[in-house]
């Protein structure tokens, strides 16, 4: 009997709850105060958008909505380390990263407000939409980055599933594909302890999901999702890694969802109370603000206007989706193909003719 | 004997059977404490235990190979996929083993398992929750396919699919899950899975269509009574096999028939409807056949999904089509 | 210009594209240095090298993913499945993505991929390697669906696949891969991608069928002159989009229409076409459409699986069948 | 940063190639000479059966059949670990587990022969018949091993799949859900270093593939496959953990594939031959009867004994084979449901009608 292989898997957390240092030897990041001040902005940008999307599903103005509520740290650490050119494979409740990328909340709140222009987005053409198949996206990111690959380019493709995902056939064949091809592809998995109803431990048994990358031979680490400082720096080191043909990782980021699932869920139902409450003690705005405060460089006097402000730009997002014509019938049959069969071009016509009865 | 929904009618169809059967399980995601995201499982854990009402993780193909694992081993599993648009990756363990391993061990194991899955659209979902791809099951020897379209037919279709010694695809139009309440005994009996039903008899056109779309074919039976035309409404329901004999015998009585489908329109169910009509009925056509379905389109997000649905509206239009056809 | 057989074709249409275009890439199992297990790829990893002609680890989800994410980022990857038994593990990548991520994003993003695989019995393989599903993918928007059924047509119409920017489902007839020789010039002349071909004319009847279920029908087609009824033979090619316009004509002039496929009856390709016939052909036809075709079951092993395979006696018998009936 | 998870993949080998013992304290089984005796004798039946069944491929007697060559102890170590009441759910080459489990090697001869009638066997009733779909067979032995469970039975599902198989998604899933449940299944990997003409090494970037185990939190280990006593401890130590109610386990057996993938495969073209020389030298059967002639248990004479026994049972096997009537075409329909629907009762008649001609 010997021992033929060793693997450990580390926990990195740099911010505590109180946004003080854990450790003496911070990263870089964490002394670049403006950088972490523009994430902070970002953050917050992305927290006030999403209360507003929720109260706009309860007025009746938006569809089904999937709050970001307390992912912000995950969604924005990954879409900040991330350059134009590299790709992006999100499920759905990445606003953070897609606004990081150049999408724009108003195509945000036209995808769910039911019109798929809101896809045909200002973010990078490259990067993929919204992806509500669970775990499905992740064979997308592994795909690009075999592109990216073949084609000896640079590029990095980034991708996240939630602790639910996690568990799914797509997630560990694209592991295993970008582990056997050494593709350049960040597999984020935001753990934020529950599927919908269903809570992290009856997903598997297994102690971290960050240990589901060993089983593709990916180095893989557990971080404190709501410390963007830790986020960031798996990003950084996973990131770099990847853009030098180095392979793929898999970062584990540890959070709650703050929100029901959807707009569609009662997480009342199945889930304590306390347990919320106790998490939102951990929530990533909180600590990154005051150590922002610590540092002085941040005042409450900013805090104010910078909520004014994101306020106002979602108010204005919201009329920019207010006025976002209804798609036309036509839209339906004219980007199925690039040539409209002649068959489906019969349906066009009729769908056209009988529209209104 | 209580007034209840279609989805009431699934739940108490599954309380029924879990508790008269104890080979009986439930196994999907959020089928436990939550009840389902449509209720149809709710109550049930609590009433039943974890152990006959199961949380999976996140895994379709996985709830597929464990229901037919349990099954082959003398279990009655019911699984759900959450929403049809998640059924596709169960479809390999349906098609290798659901749907063989009977034939495949001539006869030494069998699989008496039913999947539910909610399916259609037209209720402001998202992506990939408003699927209907009944056909593709259909095409599948060794399955059954059943629709229930009312809740008392809900409650007896299901108790047969459980106690069915075969795979059973038993989907669920969500979009009349709660349209209106029935009647229904809580009183075991089961209906027969071989059998369309005939929800109106009528002379002049024969009108066959399954789950939700039995609502707008209703309306546009009774618009056409007040244009004097008599239609006669199937209700296929068990879409595999195909009770083509009722249909056949309407449409030797009316001459006429449309099929409504909200499936995209290609190698939909309705095609083998209507082909069978052109083998066998043909000479008791008195005019083409006409299909009222879905377009070959994804079914585009909420904002204009209701265009994609076949309306009372086309379903009207086709018959005064074939009525002017002779 | 070189006689050879359709796999052939195969292999040279794809060295043709890959030394052509420098975003075409295979990828599949087995498909590098053993040259696929049919030969289909035989010699081309050798040529192209090996970031050309990939293989892959075993997992087809993966595969087809992993050819959805590199064709959304501009390649043009030619995936294989192995055999068409294996092909259900991407039917969720297919239906969710390669079908969807055009529409889904108002054409900003496409997925220029071509999936081939294998199909059908008759070549005494083992279990599940003699699959014919191809109504399943005819079923979904978004896809194309072409089948071959002779060497100069699989060039063609595989180079047109790989040139197509959108997805495009490639079922090869494996086994008429070796059946006869043909002269095909290497010129990289495309076929249109929307277009039955009519391999016979013929007045009296019109029979539709496509991959290799060709032989049989033409087989059938000299057994008819010969009893001196005149055969129109269409070979459907591309199932979707299909061309029902050429099938039409054929009809209106023959009046009477045999369809054979190898496929499962229920659901299959040849309810399509006999649907469209009951509608648009009704007052075409003198007598009942009539399909030949795979029974509703599973493709016995290869004993008896002859018996399921529709033959050239069951298309004449069926032939006959109409010829009497008016 | 801190370390959260640590894991070792151990490997274990107890007989040398040469059949020498590598450690002083051998597992019992090192000892239990009639038992070792025994495996031996299935062991070379196995071999004699395969030698045999490529033979009559070759002459026109059988369809397809894939070879079992160099494998014999890992299949006889799982199937003769296993008690009948368990389950085994194999993939297509496992002859000697099957045996082991009571199948008749005239009804593997019949399966191969293109009848499924093979598949209605004497093994237990419940056990699966071979599986050709890679991997798929995992998620039935995890959904045997669930019935179990719940029904509070003491049973255990065996399942396999190959160094090809462990990279689909059903193998992953199956794990993860027999880890997230505890589920008594024993997962074997036979890794013969090949999936037809794809290396281990092209499957994945995993230094072995028992760590894919870890992904689902189960004890996974890695043994010589060449090594039968080596697999049968695995085995029993992870039959008992499964029985007690402790859950799975992973087993990855290195073993090498000596033939070609199937009688329609040719290996010569993608590997070296000095490779395949070089693993007949560790193959399964000559350190076995080395270890049982120093015990002093075996002989020459024995062996031919043996040879001539196992040679004539094989001969029975496939008269009995040659003799199995060939199905009527009634058997496509009948065994499609438990009850025939009206549809296929009108397609059964006309085929019997038509079938000749
Ligand atoms: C394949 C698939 N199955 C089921 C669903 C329905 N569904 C949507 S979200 C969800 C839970 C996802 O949980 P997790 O992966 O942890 O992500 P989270 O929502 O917590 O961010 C489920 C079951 C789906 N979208 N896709
Ligand atoms: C899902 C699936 N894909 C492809 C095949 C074709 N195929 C049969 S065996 C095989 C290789 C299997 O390799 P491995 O898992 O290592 O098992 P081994 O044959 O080496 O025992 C392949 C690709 C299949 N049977 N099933
Ligand atoms: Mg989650
Ligand atoms: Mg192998």
């Amino acid at each position: 009997m010997k021992t033929i292989a060793s693997f450990e898997i580390k926990y990195y957390q740099f911010l505590d709850e109180h946004g003080k240092p854990v450790i003496e030897n911070m990263p870089a990041l964490a002394s670049d105060l403006d950088q972490l001040t523009q994430l902070y902005k970002t953050m917050t940008q992305v927290r006030i958008f999403d209360d507003k999307a929720i109260k706009l599903q309860r007025t009746g103005k938006l569809g089904t909505y999937a709050s970001s509520l307390g992912h912000e740290a995950i969604h924005v650490g990954m879409g900040s380390a991330m350059k134009h050119e590299d790709v992006l494979a999100p499920m759905y409740r990445e606003y953070g990263a897609m606004m990081c990328r150049g999408v724009k909340m108003s195509e945000i709140l036209t995808y769910w407000g039911g019109n798929e222009e809101g896809s045909n987005f200002s973010g990078p053409a490259h990067d993929y939409p919204i992806c509500v198949p669970i775990a499905t996206q992740c064979m997308l990111a592994s795909g690009s980055a075999m592109a990216f690959k073949l084609r000896k380019q640079p590029r990095v493709a980034v991708t996240i599933v939630g602790d639910g995902g996690s568990s799914k056939g797509d997630f560990l064949e694209a592991l295993n594909a970008a582990g056997a091809w050494q593709l350049p592809v960040v597999f984020v998995i935001a753990n934020n302890q529950w599927a919908i109803s269903v809570p992290r431990k009856k997903q598997s048994g297994a102690q971290t999901l960050a240990q589901k990358g060993l089983a593709a031979g990916l180095p893989s680490v557990q971080v404190d999702g709501n410390d963007i400082v830790a986020v960031r720096w798996a990003m950084d080191t996973a990131i770099k890694r990847a853009r030098e043909g180095k392979g793929a990782s898999v970062i584990e980021c540890i959070t709650y969802r703050l929100s029901d699932h959807t707009t569609a869920d009662d997480a009342s139902r199945y889930r304590p109370t306390d347990e919320v409450e106790d998490a939102w003690k951990l929530e990533p705005l909180i600590r990154l603000k005051a150590y922002l405060k610590d540092q002085g460089v941040w005042s409450d006097d900013q805090q104010t206007e910078l909520e004014t402000e994101c306020a106002s730009a979602v108010e204005d997002a919201v009329t920019e989706y207010m006025n976002t014509p209804i798609p036309a019938i036509t839209e339906m049959f004219d980007h199925m193909y690039d040539e409209l069969p002649h068959d489906l071009a019969q349906q066009r016509a009729f769908a056209l003719e009988t529209e209104n009865g | 004997m209580a007034e209840i929904t279609l989805v009431e009618a699934v739940s108490m169809a599954l309380a029924h059977e879990i508790a008269h059967d104890p080979d009986v399980v439930i196994l999907g995601e959020d089928v436990g404490i939550n009840g389902g995201v449509f209720r149809a499982t709710a109550g049930l854990q609590q009433r039943f235990g974890d152990d006959r009402v199961i949380d999976t993780p996140l895994a379709e193909a996985m709830i597929a190979g464990i229901a037919i694992g349990m099954a082959t081993q003398g279990m009655k599993p019911v699984a759900e996929a959450q929403f049809m648009g998640f059924i596709y990756p169960m479809i390999d363990q349906i098609i290798c083993h659901a749907a063989r391993l009977r034939n495949r061990t001539r006869g030494r194991m069998s699989v008496p398992m039913v999947l539910r899955a909610p399916y259609g659209g037209g209720i402001h979902a998202p992506e990939h929750h408003s699927e209907s791809t009944e056909a593709l099951f259909a095409h599948m020897p060794g399955v059954r396919v059943v629709i229930p379209s009312s809740p008392s037919r809900a409650y007896g279709l299901l108790l047969a699919a459980i106690r069915n010694p075969d795979p059973v695809i038993f989907l669920e139009p969500k979009r009349i899950y709660r349209l209106y309440k029935e009647e229904v005994t809580d009183d075991g009996e089961d209906l027969p899975l071989d059998m369309c039903f005939v929800l109106r008899d009528g002379g002049d056109v024969t009108l066959v269509t399954w789950g939700a779309m039995t609502k707008e074919t209703l309306e546009a039976a009774d618009a056409l009574t007040e244009q004097g035309i008599s239609a006669e409404v199937i209700d296929v329901a068990t879409i595999k096999p195909l009770d083509m004999d009722t249909i056949l015998e309407s449409v030797k009585k009316t001459g006429r028939c449309v099929i409504i489908h909200e499936a995209a329109r290609t190698c939909g169910v309705g095609a083998e409807i209507a082909a069978q009509l052109a083998e066998k009925g043909l000479y008791d056509l008195h005019a083409p056949v006409q299909r009222v379905t879905g377009y070959d389109t994804i079914m585009p997000l909420y904002k204009i999904e209701k265009k994609y649905m076949p309306s009372t509206a086309r379903i009207l239009k086709a018959v005064n089509d074939v009525m002017e056809m002779s």
